[in-house]
């Protein structure tokens, strides 16, 4: 039997993998340019017996998923730039309760309340950086509606994987734009969901390093009762300042992630191998970079794409490789200097690494690649 | 007496008809996507127009 | 004699951004003539607003306009006013900005009864981000994100603004136009917080999805809906089932903020 | 048909236009298999002025998924003709409806009149489907994707009540042009 | 016969962090021993609290507890509870927590009416951080910045909850200890959203700073501050300056949140 | 005459410094460890015609000093972490709508509720990047109570002059330790303040750049009227998405600070003129590198220690240099990692940039820094 | 009947004399910083002292 | 005077020891003109527990903030001597109550046991002012400032009404201890 196809807009697109992946509860607030990711969800949760809730503001909105993930719920909340501002505390609380969730940033311009019907991608480092307190992170950057879907599957997947909040950020433009998208069947992708406790309540500690860097979690209302707070805590999940304990929690957690770049870094490389500049570019900006890259081959120059998918934890060996490799890596990105700095850090000196930038609303154009590829050429 | 000049700033009118369904005497007609002053001779210097209008596109000028 | 807006409207702003038959309009022309009434000092008087579409209504009049995030306007305003207690400062919003995301700044002003007027733009919807229900979209209607009927109950802005303090709380409805002005001017002149709320309509987001087939029928209902607090008083329970109550709801006398403030100040420098 | 074709759809807001792209893509991407990429700009707030939606249709993947030069586009007001002709490509094609563009723009490009919203509201009855009517016109233009394939795409989107009379506007807008440029 | 707490709490976590002397403890008997009265289950049921003295509570007792941030607890509730409404969901916090900070999400959920109970601990102070002064510190009263007397109006945080919404609404204080217990049981039995209020005392921040010499003072100031709704009804407007009404204020039945939110499910699976 | 002395603590210090630089409108919500600013400033501004209000959260706080500023005021927030993230939408405001104002971060453990009495070091790279959006920063790390005093005045300074928020970052040890201040006279230090219009009101455009990078500032009522909005905007202040002058207005407020890196910039160098290692460290940390550098040099080994007191914008230059002069430069810093891929960053790989991060409430010792050096010599 | 049994958990309790103040019939003393069953056969079992404690630190058993 | 002097008061919160090291910070600093620094550590949540002050002083800038060895510790309660006697330097010093403090820790340092509180409410009156008496005691014993310092510093804090209460307090707590130390 053929596959089910549409004609979807990113948003849509993001709403259908959520259902995909086993997402039952939706807490949200609306912003542009993200709202019609909630608008799906409130359609189609109910029919699933899921869990659509439209809160007071972005920051209940926040709050609603972790308390629905924490009674056993998988849960996603969408919103914009001057939402996810909002969203930071508890983006941290998520981290330090260690409580598995999906928060999708549909990027404008900004910052406050900048541009909300214009494309941004400058949310890129805040998605790192946010929340005050050092903490695990997790962002994903798909380029294509049908990326979308399977990205926020993913998404979902590495929440749940590694317990804690998982950010999917795309523009504006793909957020909007329609393509044509193949649901896979199901099965098709794989759906991991967070492992439960294999001990009793009597022995379940709730952040219980013995089972690992990631210890199993239990629901509200399972049989398991258990503290969670957003204070230091210890293993058992209750609150504690002592140096050795604190020590250890908050340093498993970023191990968590640091320990599994592999399995979380997904890159993609187009004509790489022999390529003299490097186009570093993600999101919508990737589509503009792909199409300098194959003008630019046609004229002969040796132009390559290297177009990170999950941008956080960053693909930093590989970079460091590129670096050497190429004459300049050149980094592409709608905001006025975010990932490039990453970048530079990375190649460590070994390559040039010029910039275009842009935040008047309009995309960054393939011509405009392809002017820089030639400058540094 | 006589009577009002209606005037419509078209520019800024939008066509909602608010003005023409509240004037009482029929002064006022939509001619597409914005409105006319068809029978100014009609109007009372209600200011119901003017009152209604979202857009400030409409002035009762009594002389 | 036709009213001179212009006044008070900054030249070359309009059309404002409002699409056609939007009740904001309508409210928006009732504020200026109670400004009017009230006399206020152009450069003297502070207008801010959060997001949305109601909150666009600043960048259009010629005061000291702020045009804050969503939510907010209530605690900027309070700023303002506490920095410089001689300027009049006015509130608008709409009812998603006012009691959804700033209604913690909504009932906290309440609260404080600083000497500011917050006149609330109840559309019921989020209009700006195209239909979601707000707070105040009728439980059972349609909106963006309750295709089935809105499951939530609603806030009576009045009462909650009551609850939480405020000394002068009056509604009215973009039909009632000329009622407008006058409720606001009597809000403006009321000594400390004063809440008017204006219900009105969003043929677009609002209107098109509930099977309103013109403004013209929105306006309708807001007329029916309607009845002045003094007619109330003789109606019975079922008479009243499914009204709201129009004029002034609820006014008392109370010491003001920034009054309060400056005994402070005298205290602290007697001290 | 070209590697790339770009088409836009232009006029004031609520005129369904975005609802014409989308129909445009849905023939192309899912009734034909062709890859189809639709967007939208947004007013500063979405709401009044002038609207665009564009269409891009390939046969490979479509990397750049904005207009960069328009291949066909359609204006249904003087203001849309005015702001979104300008990147129409050498030798393109314009399609303007002829009562509501009085002053259809000059340049190296073919312009094509003809009365969109009149035919919607006189010949099929209702001017809501005039966005339906200028699709049908600009498949008949174009021939991005067949005609079969359009209808098959404008039934699809439409509700039971209204399939005669999307169908009627369909190719009442394709049969215009089609007599138009013989 | 004496009561058995032990049965609640969690072994090995007490004296918990409270100063002698501290309201809040009394409280939480309270709210045991109506828990027990209501026979809920402990693993169905969810204690959540946002951040003070008073949000520390959940860490002691033997549920699914959950100490979020500062103001939040009500909405990660609404979360836990829409997620799974077959759970027992009670809110606990301070004055500062709920009306302060969390007042949004403390309205909303009044509104929403969804079946949870929130137990605010008023000891008019933000306890946790040294006494500020909070929506809830009596006006001309001293705090640690207000230390020329608080110039402040306060909330009346059971008309605040009435004013959102809220279908049960009862108050009482650390004094009327047996009253603590009956009234939250009965908000626990109450389908929809209820607010007990619990004036109680914060012996170390705000009794020392207005001059109470001993907790016994702050307790008789609470036992004569309040007057049962009954007897308030025979009390002339002078007799009851200065006097909080405790018993139950409010009740009334309305449609609870997920009972509607089960119907919405309806209509989509019909549709 | 002598000066005033008196034995303050970090916070009561920057309260004064406050009161020096002329602020007169504290807007704030309570929490741990920064209270105290607000203690002392609820007493003294009300002494000076000031106002002080506690508002009902942190955002509201930000809200209101943005308001007052507006208005004509000096207005200041302080705040801790979690206080911090909640008010990120709004400082972005600030920024965009270039109001200035002055926001105190005295930092401690995190994320999330963390460890509210504990010291932490780990909000530095979210005092660049926590807001949505591109946005100019600065961000001051004062060391001791009497610096806490003269970094706050020069926050004002820089806020006034540059018409944008400033943060001053400083963590809960300086922040409660207590110190002898000696106050400068009235005219000691410099006091900026934002340069109002020469023109008329008629001509007036609040952001006209006719008048240089930092357009001039009418206050709230003063007969200017004028259009504030956190939509991106033109020279006169009003909305605009013009792709051109959107692009002119953020390149703009970039440009403030890049272009002023010099009279923003201040470091404190020790002992770096001929140092092998250089220990890079600021705030609270400092205090143990100098000890460990004095103690180092006494054992005869070449150790410094550079101490960034501006450290946003950052001395991107100047580390540059000390990584071509020095085998290693350390960082230390109370967090798993923030400000040391700064440096990575800034030094390109001429030399290594060892790591001493901490994060169990207690700070970074002497000895452990002493161990490092030692390991990298 | 023999009077109750008193049972102070001297490890809980924070001196706060709560108890010693609501007990009618003076059982309880405070000793310190704890309080200390003073008058055992005075206690008429009013559970006061337990109802009241804020520490989980008293514990009336009746026999 | 050592180049750097650590000091530490411990006890319960609510004993009056961070003012205690404030007091002999400010006599330092202020009115003897060296450098101090004083701080102090809180418990989780800033109440109940054991609580402790340091300060340091030195006749240069001081860099490190927090105590390093600790030339001389107080303790007024058996959990405070238990738990912050850990990190006196060897031949160092600590003074305990001795009516509170009835299990004093063993190490390389000098044990002085007093009663404070018994002394400030038997002797001055007043509970009160363990923590003055305390700290004359201390300055007595680690003549890290003069007597005279000391008590300027204890009476430029206090209000007039009880100038003489304190003055009594230090005095005797300083005459204790040396009557003790010879
Ligand atoms: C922090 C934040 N959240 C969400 C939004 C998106 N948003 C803009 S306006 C609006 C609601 C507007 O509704 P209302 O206040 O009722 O005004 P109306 O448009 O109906 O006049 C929303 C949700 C935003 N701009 N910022
Ligand atoms: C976002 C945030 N802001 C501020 C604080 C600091 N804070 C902690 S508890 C508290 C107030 C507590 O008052 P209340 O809720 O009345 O509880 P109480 O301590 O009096 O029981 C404050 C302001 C915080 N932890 N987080
Ligand atoms: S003033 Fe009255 S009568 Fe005249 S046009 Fe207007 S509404 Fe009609
Ligand atoms: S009410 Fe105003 S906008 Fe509407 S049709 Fe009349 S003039 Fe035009
Ligand atoms: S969307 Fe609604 S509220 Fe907004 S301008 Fe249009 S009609 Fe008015
Ligand atoms: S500070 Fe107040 S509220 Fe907090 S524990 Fe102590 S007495 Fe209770
Ligand atoms: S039970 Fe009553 S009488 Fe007995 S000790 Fe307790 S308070 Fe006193
Ligand atoms: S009431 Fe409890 S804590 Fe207080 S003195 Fe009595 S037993 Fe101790
Ligand atoms: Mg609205
Ligand atoms: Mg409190």
């Amino acid at each position: 039997m053929a596959k089910k196809v549409a004609l979807l807009q990113g948003n849509e697109a993001c709403a259908q993998g959520a259902l995909y992946a086993g997402c039952n509860f939706f807490g949200g607030y609306p912003i542009t340019p993200s709202t019609e990711v909630a608008e799906v969800l409130s359609v189609e949760l109910p029919k699933i017996g899921g869990k659509f809730i439209q809160m007071e503001d972005e920051i209940a909105a926040m709050a609603s998923i972790i308390g629905g993930a924490l009674a056993g719920s998988k849960a996603l909340t969408a919103t914009s730039g001057p939402g996810m501002s909002l969203k930071q505390e508890l983006l941290g609380y998520a981290c330090i309760a260690e409580v598995p969730c999906v928060i999708i940033n549909v990027m404008r311009g900004g910052p406050s309340t900048g541009m909300p019907t214009g494309p941004g991608q400058s949310d890129v480092q805040q998605a790192k950086w946010g929340t005050h307190g050092d903490h695990p992170v997790i962002a994903l950057v798909p380029a294509s509606c049908q990326e979308i879907f399977t990205e926020t599957v993913r998404a979902f997947n590495l929440a749940e994987k590694y317990r804690m909040p998982v950010q999917v950020l795309y523009d504006e433009i793909i957020g909007h734009m329609r393509e044509r998208i193949e649901f896979p069947e199901p099965g098709e992708l794989e759906i991991i969901n967070r492992t439960e406790p294999s001990v009793g309540p009597e022995e379940y500690k709730p952040f219980d390093p013995s089972f690992g860097d990631v210890p199993p979690m239990a629901a509200f209302g399972s049989g398991y009762r258990f503290h969670v707070t957003g204070l230091n805590k210890a293993a058992d999940g209750f609150p504690t300042t002592k140096a050795d304990l604190v020590d250890n929690e908050q340093r498993r957690q970023l191990r968590k992630i640091s320990a599994a770049q592999s399995d979380i870094e997904l890159n993609e490389e187009y004509m790489t191998e022999d390529a003299e500049v490097v186009v570093f570019a993600y999101g919508s900006t990737s589509r503009s970079a792909r199409y300098a890259v194959n003008e630019l081959r046609k004229e002969g120059v040796k132009a390559g794409m290297f177009r990170p998918i999950t941008l956080w934890p960053f693909p930093e060996k590989r970079i460091a490789e590129l670096g050497k490799q190429a004459k300049a890596i050149i980094v592409a990105e709608l905001n006025l200097g975010q990932m490039n700095l990453e970048v530079e850090r990375c190649v460590k000196g070994a390559c040039d690494v010029p910039f275009i930038g842009r935040v008047d609303g309009e995309p960054i154009n393939p011509g405009q690649i392809m002017d820089k590829v030639k400058e540094v050429k | 007496m006589s009577s009002p000049r209606i005037e419509v700033i078209e520019r800024y009118c939008k066509g909602c008809s608010i003005c023409v369904e509240f004037c009482p005497t029929k002064v006022l007609e939509m001619d597409g996507f914005v409105v006319r002053v068809a029978k100014p001779e009609a109007c009372i210097n209600c200011m119901q127009c003017e009152l209604r209008c979202p857009d400030f596109a409409i002035k009762v000028h009594a002389e | 004699m036709a009213f001179d807006y212009d006044k008070y409207l900054r030249p070359g702003k309009l059309p404002h951004i409002w699409c056609p038959g939007c009740g904001h309009g309508i409210a928006m022309k009732g504020l200026i003539r109670a400004i009017d009434t009230c006399g206020l000092d152009k450069s003297n008087t502070a207008i801010v607003s959060g997001i949305g579409c109601a909150s666009r209504l600043p960048g259009y009049v010629d005061f000291n306009t702020l045009h804050t995030a969503h939510g907010r306007a209530a605690a900027f305003a309070t700023g303002v006013k506490m920095a410089k207690p001689e300027m009049n400062v006015i509130v608008v919003g709409g009812d998603g900005d006012g009691t959804a995301i700033g209604g913690n700044h909504f009932i906290h002003a309440c609260r404080r009864n600083i000497d500011m007027t917050y006149v609330i733009f109840n559309n019921f919807i989020y209009g700006m981000t195209g239909g979601q229900f707000s707070p105040c979209t009728p439980t059972g209607h349609k909106a963006s994100t309750t295709v089935y009927g809105n499951p939530d109950p609603v806030f009576d802005i009045s009462k909650l603004a009551i609850g939480a303090g405020a000394s002068f709380v009056a509604r009215t409805t973009a039909f009632h136009a000329t009622q407008i002005d006058k409720l606001i001017a009597e809000g403006i002149k009321h000594k400390g917080l004063s809440v008017i709320e204006v219900l009105d309509d969003c043929p677009t987001t609002y209107g098109r999805r509930n099977k309103f087939r013109s403004v013209i029928e929105m306006m309708e209902r807001l007329k029916t809906m309607a009845v002045p607090v003094a007619a109330a008083s003789k109606m019975t329970a079922e008479q009243l089932e499914g009204k709201v109550l129009t004029g002034v709801l609820h006014k008392e006398e109370k010491p003001e903020y920034c009054e309060q403030y400056a005994e402070v100040i005298k205290r602290a420098k007697g001290a | 048909m070209a590697e790339r074709y770009e088409l836009r759809f232009s006029g004031a807001g609520g005129q369904g236009l975005i609802t014409a792209g989308i129909i445009l893509a849905e023939a192309a991407s899912i009734v034909e298999g062709k890859h189809a990429v639709q967007s939208q700009s947004y007013g500063p707030e979405a709401r009044g002025g002038a609207s665009k939606s564009e269409v891009i249709i390939a046969d490979e993947p479509i990397d750049y998924p904005k207009a960069t030069l328009v291949d066909a586009c359609l204006a249904m007001t003087q203001e849309a003709a005015d702001k979104y002709s300008k990147d129409i490509r050498p030798g393109g094609l314009l399609l303007v409806d002829e009562d509501f563009v009085q002053n259809p723009p000059v340049g190296d490009f073919k312009v094509i009149k003809m009365p969109i919203v009149n035919t919607a509201k006189n010949e099929v009855g209702r001017m809501i489907v005039a966005n339906v009517v200028a699709l049908g016109a600009m498949v008949a233009l174009t021939e991005v994707v067949s005609r079969e394939s359009g209808e098959t795409a404008v039934l699809s989107r439409v509700p039971e009540a209204f399939r005669e009379l999307n169908k009627t506007a369909f190719n009442l807008g394709f049969e215009k042009v089609k007599a138009l440029i013989g």
